[in-house]
């Protein structure tokens, strides 16, 4: 009987198995752990935090959609003082490997936060989630310009030097997305977090105006499927060596191998959650069976398969 | 008494496979039986079940939340609980089409319950539409410990009054109010909350219903010594706290306000403390 | 009892009801019309023509997936000449009024078909389908290409003269959709059709290769309504005296009717027809008893109707 | 005799609702007898249905085809067809659990079916798997028309041979054949029809199966004077005709390609004019 290793890494940080949380949609991850054990995953992703903290948007925050729904959460969260003071350790004492996202509404925050968190320890990686408005840029959403995308991630990696790795989380909602991840990669981006929700509306019927109170929301769950697909199989056959933490509508260990076959590295699981709270446990489970019934004997040689040669 | 900021999930929740025991019509809701084992003694009033809908390969990727209306233990088919479901849209429907014998993918008990008061009060349950579901297993309990327990139930039409017979034995009185007028008094169930609070007759409120009406309690109770504990009804997306989608600017001892969420710091708050003006406001302002 | 008006006008076009077949989802028409009068829907939008006859992309040419399904047909069509001299004869006998979909590799092949199509009578308006690739430059979609599309719309504008009305149609995959909207319309379009498919791939968990012979496909259905819903919206801010022809997703009256609400004049059913043939007429009845019951008058009251002040 | 390039939609077509009269395990099938009423009389062998799944709020767009196996008028029923389904992934998974009773969408008859010839001739029947289906049914017509009717089926293993007691009476002679030797001869279905070919026993060959299959079949009687009609199964949208994702590379009498649509110019079509090499192939050629 031979081993399987289910074992992946993103830059410099290794993890059991490339079975992730996805931020924002695992809160500080205690809400979880009533459900299973932290440290049985690859690794909880926290939700991003900003250097102060905020309400968010007003309610109502979600709309369900065909197979998905909209979210305009807003980043509401406690800040990173209350961040690393309380939900950290937290984390930390159950023995879970932690991926922090940040969020920033100028450069300068995004580096400021890089600051704060680059000395402590216990964490695994940092996912820099640049799908916020730009205060500076009319709101122009970091991700959605790729001169700022790179300013992001500039200033990030020069802060935190060359120790932790930076996962740089880019939005689907670009002409051009090969070219974004290129930049990001080009200023120190050691892995890509692909992709953050798909920006939608629902219309209330009833008050015949949009029905969140932000407005737009993004879109995530099983509807965006195809999209993540799409976006890891495009960005792999342009970055081969640059490891990607895929999601988008993942729920089964089926779904997760496809994302694996696109060439993700790992996979976040977010939406399927709050369906389904044991979902992280499953989507692990089937997926080693799926990769062990296709004769593979570690999950890096499935990473990118989709894109092998004819033989 | 009731102690809000829980902020946690509910620890007895878990995720299992319940099956129907019964599923029968009422007025325009559907009554449906759940057998749930064990968990049964974890279930108080206020707690919350949250349901998969739509079977195998649904469009509908989210839990619907149901108040749990009461509890037993039966000797045939061991714990249940009841819930009182109004086919509304999609996952209610199909909720309500289930046949005896159905299983359903649940998480539960979630939630707080309402507070129980340790010494004998005079207590106003309150209930607007399927709202009333948790009041008669919450009667039970206040009667236990010696409340005098009062009911007041409205709904726009008499069709959505829920208000079953053996529950009414709980009550020492029940008054019911339809806007329509076609069951009990005509009107709305809060008009006759002032005299009686005017009367000294209530020490403490428990309500469940729409959130305006939670509101409207909130506000004739502002002032006065009057506990109102509240059931609110937020649209939830995960229901185990892990989404930010349900919550409520809730004030602290302290008067800061912080978005809570309802469904783990509720959905039993306390009405004085939750700020009914800024709900579903626009305040993008730092804490 | 007060009469409905039920129709509506796409630039100087004007028809009875607002709900037209999508481009390449109702073939030339036929095949429908066994289920259904044409004459009884707003208008049949045709698969869009090229110059050329065309096989199209190899099989498979779909996959479903959650709430959607991918295509890659590839344009698959007779050509400009059978198209003239078959199918829109057939559809004007039909008494149904046509809306002629054209796409092309080049600019030069939009403006020939422009050519062939202005003097052709029975024509209610046309369609330039720009989510083709620019053979011209590397292949890019020239909708995703603010520069091509301007000069695709502006070759057609001038070729066609003022008579006919240009409805564009645009791709949602773009980081900046109300500015490639502006674009267009600077040049001559008349009216602007809302959206084109969103680009998706799917795994196939057997070859483990993409499924499609196109490798990427566009994603259609009720998972990409939000999607429609908001770039109807955004684009409606922008330029709210521009007519939007909506389309994604819709599958019912209430479908239909958020779409208009939130800008869109008319609303085009694709993919719905293939799950249900009188998908057309059932979205068709359900949306005039929805406007009724919410007390319009006219279908043109409510379009946008999303959009108005709070009170 | 079989008249291709029928370009249209089957003129019979309708779209109704179906109940499901039963629903039986067969081997590793089921069976489904769909009520139809008068519908019946225009369900020809080669037609098929196309089915809604996955109830109300099902996540699949999609319809599901399937061959029409057997039709029958039955005095408690009315028109009846059967289906043979075999439970792959959700939507047929989805049909296969459908009790007696239920209610389903579809849209029938579609497609070409299976030409009959006009004078008696040796007719070579070959079913795949549940490729098998429609063949019962093209016996008993073709038997009526005092064909001579050879029947070969074939499955990887014994539970996917579908031949019912009643079906083979229609056929001079069956034989069975499973890739695991555990049901008929050891073998592929195929493996016996160059010896017939050659043994001038066939006029004309009738299949339905896998892609793979058919095209075998093709190869076998190139160059000779025996007519191939085969139901292809290619991968549909709509099934009537509208997406174009169901083509085909098939040639015309000039020999001129064009990729046909299976929905509307098949299944049924002539084995020796589809250009089985081209499919699934890039060519992106104009024609
Ligand atoms: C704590 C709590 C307790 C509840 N108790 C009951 C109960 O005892 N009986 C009962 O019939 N219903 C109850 N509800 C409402 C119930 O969860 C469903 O939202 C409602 O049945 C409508 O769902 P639907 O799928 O039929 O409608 P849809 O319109 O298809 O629902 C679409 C989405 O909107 C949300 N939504 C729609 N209406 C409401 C609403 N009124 N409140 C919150 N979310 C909504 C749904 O949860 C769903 O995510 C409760 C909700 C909460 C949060
Ligand atoms: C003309 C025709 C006749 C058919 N007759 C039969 C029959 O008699 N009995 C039977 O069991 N099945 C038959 N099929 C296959 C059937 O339509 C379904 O595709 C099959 O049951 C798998 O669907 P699913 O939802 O279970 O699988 P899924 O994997 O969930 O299907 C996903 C999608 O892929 C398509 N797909 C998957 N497998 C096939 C396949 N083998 N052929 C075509 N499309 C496929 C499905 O239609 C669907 O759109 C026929 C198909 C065609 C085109
Ligand atoms: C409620 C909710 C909150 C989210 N919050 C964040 C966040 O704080 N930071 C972030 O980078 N992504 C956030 N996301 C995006 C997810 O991490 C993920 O990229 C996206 O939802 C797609 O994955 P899924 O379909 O598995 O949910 C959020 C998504 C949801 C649904
Ligand atoms: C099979 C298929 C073929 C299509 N062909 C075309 C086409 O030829 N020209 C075009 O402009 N759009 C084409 N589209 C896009 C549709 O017209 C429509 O914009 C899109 O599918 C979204 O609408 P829906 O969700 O209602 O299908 C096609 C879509 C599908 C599914
Ligand atoms: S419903 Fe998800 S946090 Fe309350
Ligand atoms: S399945 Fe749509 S054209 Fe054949």
């Amino acid at each position: 009987m031979t081993t399987f290793d289910f074992s992946t890494t993103l830059g410099s940080a290794w993890f059991p198995t490339p079975i992730f949380t996805a931020s924002g949609c695992a809160s500080s991850g205690k809400e979880l752990s009533q459900f299973f054990d932290l440290k049985d995953i690859g690794a909880v992703v926290t939700k991003s935090v900003m250097s102060k903290p905020r309400h968010g948007r007003p309610t109502p925050r979600m709309a369900e959609t065909p197979s998905g729904m909209l979210n305009s959460i807003g980043l509401q969260g406690p800040g990173i003082d209350s961040f690393l003071a309380n939900d950290l350790p937290w984390l930390i004492e159950q023995k879970s490997r932690v991926i922090v996202s940040i969020a920033g509404e100028t450069v300068e925050e995004y580096a400021t936060l890089a600051r704060r968190i680059r000395s402590v320890s216990g964490i695994s990686a940092v996912e820099v989630n640049i799908s916020c408005p730009n205060v500076e840029n009319r709101g122009l959403v970091f991700a959605c310009d790729p001169d700022a995308s790179r300013r992001v991630v500039d200033g990030v990696r020069k802060t935190i030097g060359g120790e932790l790795p930076i996962i740089v989380k880019l939005s689907p909602d670009v002409t051009n997305l090969p070219e974004i991840a290129a930049g990001v990669v080009d200023v120190g981006a050691d892995a890509l977090a692909l992709i953050n929700t798909v920006l939608g509306m629902v219309i209330n019927l009833d008050t015949m105006r949009p029905h969140l109170g932000g407005k737009t929301g993004g879109l995530s769950g099983p509807a965006i499927r195809p999209v993540a697909v799409r976006a890891i199989y495009q960005v792999h056959a342009a970055l081969p060596k640059v490891p990607i933490l895929g999601m988008g509508g993942v729920s089964s260990g089926r779904d997760a191998l496809e994302l694996i076959l696109a060439g993700a590295s790992g996979v976040s699981i977010g939406t399927a959650s709050f369906g389904n709270p044991t979902a992280l446990m499953q989507v692990q489970h089937e997926l080693k069976e799926l990769l062990v019934a296709r004769g593979f004997t570690s999950l890096s040689a499935a990473v990118g398969f989709a894109h092998r040669e004819e033989m | 008494m009731v102690k809000l900021l829980m902020s946690t999930i509910n620890r007895s929740a878990s995720q299992f496979i319940a099956s129907v025991v019964s599923n029968k019509r009422v007025g325009q809701y559907h009554q449906l039986i759940l057998q749930v084992g064990d968990i049964v003694t974890f279930c108080k009033p206020g707690n919350f079940i949250a349901i998969k809908v739509g079977g195998e390969s649904s469009r509908m990727i989210l839990r619907r939340a149901f108040a749990i209306s009461r509890t037993s233990q039966s000797s045939s088919f061991g714990g249940t609980i009841e819930l009182i479901v109004a086919p509304f849209g999609s996952g209610s429907s199909w909720l309500c089409s289930q046949p005896e014998g159905s299983e359903l993918d649940v998480v539960t008990p979630l939630g707080t319950a309402f507070g129980i008061p340790t010494e004998p009060v005079k207590a106003l349950l309150v209930g607007g539409g399927y709202g009333s579901a948790p009041l008669f297993g919450l009667a039970e309990v206040l009667k236990l410990r010696g409340c005098k327990v009062d009911m007041l139930l409205g709904a726009s039409t008499g069709g959505k009054i829920y208000a079953p017979m053996e529950g009414k034995r709980s009550a020492n009185s029940l008054r019911i109010y339809t806007e329509d007028g076609s069951m009990g008094e005509k009107g709305r169930v809060t008009d006759p909350i002032w005299a009686l609070v005017q009367d000294n007759a209530v020490d403490v409120i428990y309500s469940c219903g729409p959130m305006p009406m939670l509101a409207a309690i909130s506000k004739l109770v502002e002032g006065t010594d009057i506990v109102h504990q509240c059931a609110v009804e937020e649209s939830m997306a995960c229901g185990v706290g892990v989404c930010m989608t349900c919550v409520l600017p809730v004030a602290n001892d302290q008067g800061q306000v912080s978005m809570l969420r309802s469904c783990i710091d509720g959905p039993v708050m306390d009405g004085s403390l939750v700020q009914w003006d800024l709900v579903g406001q626009v305040h993008e302002v730092h804490q």
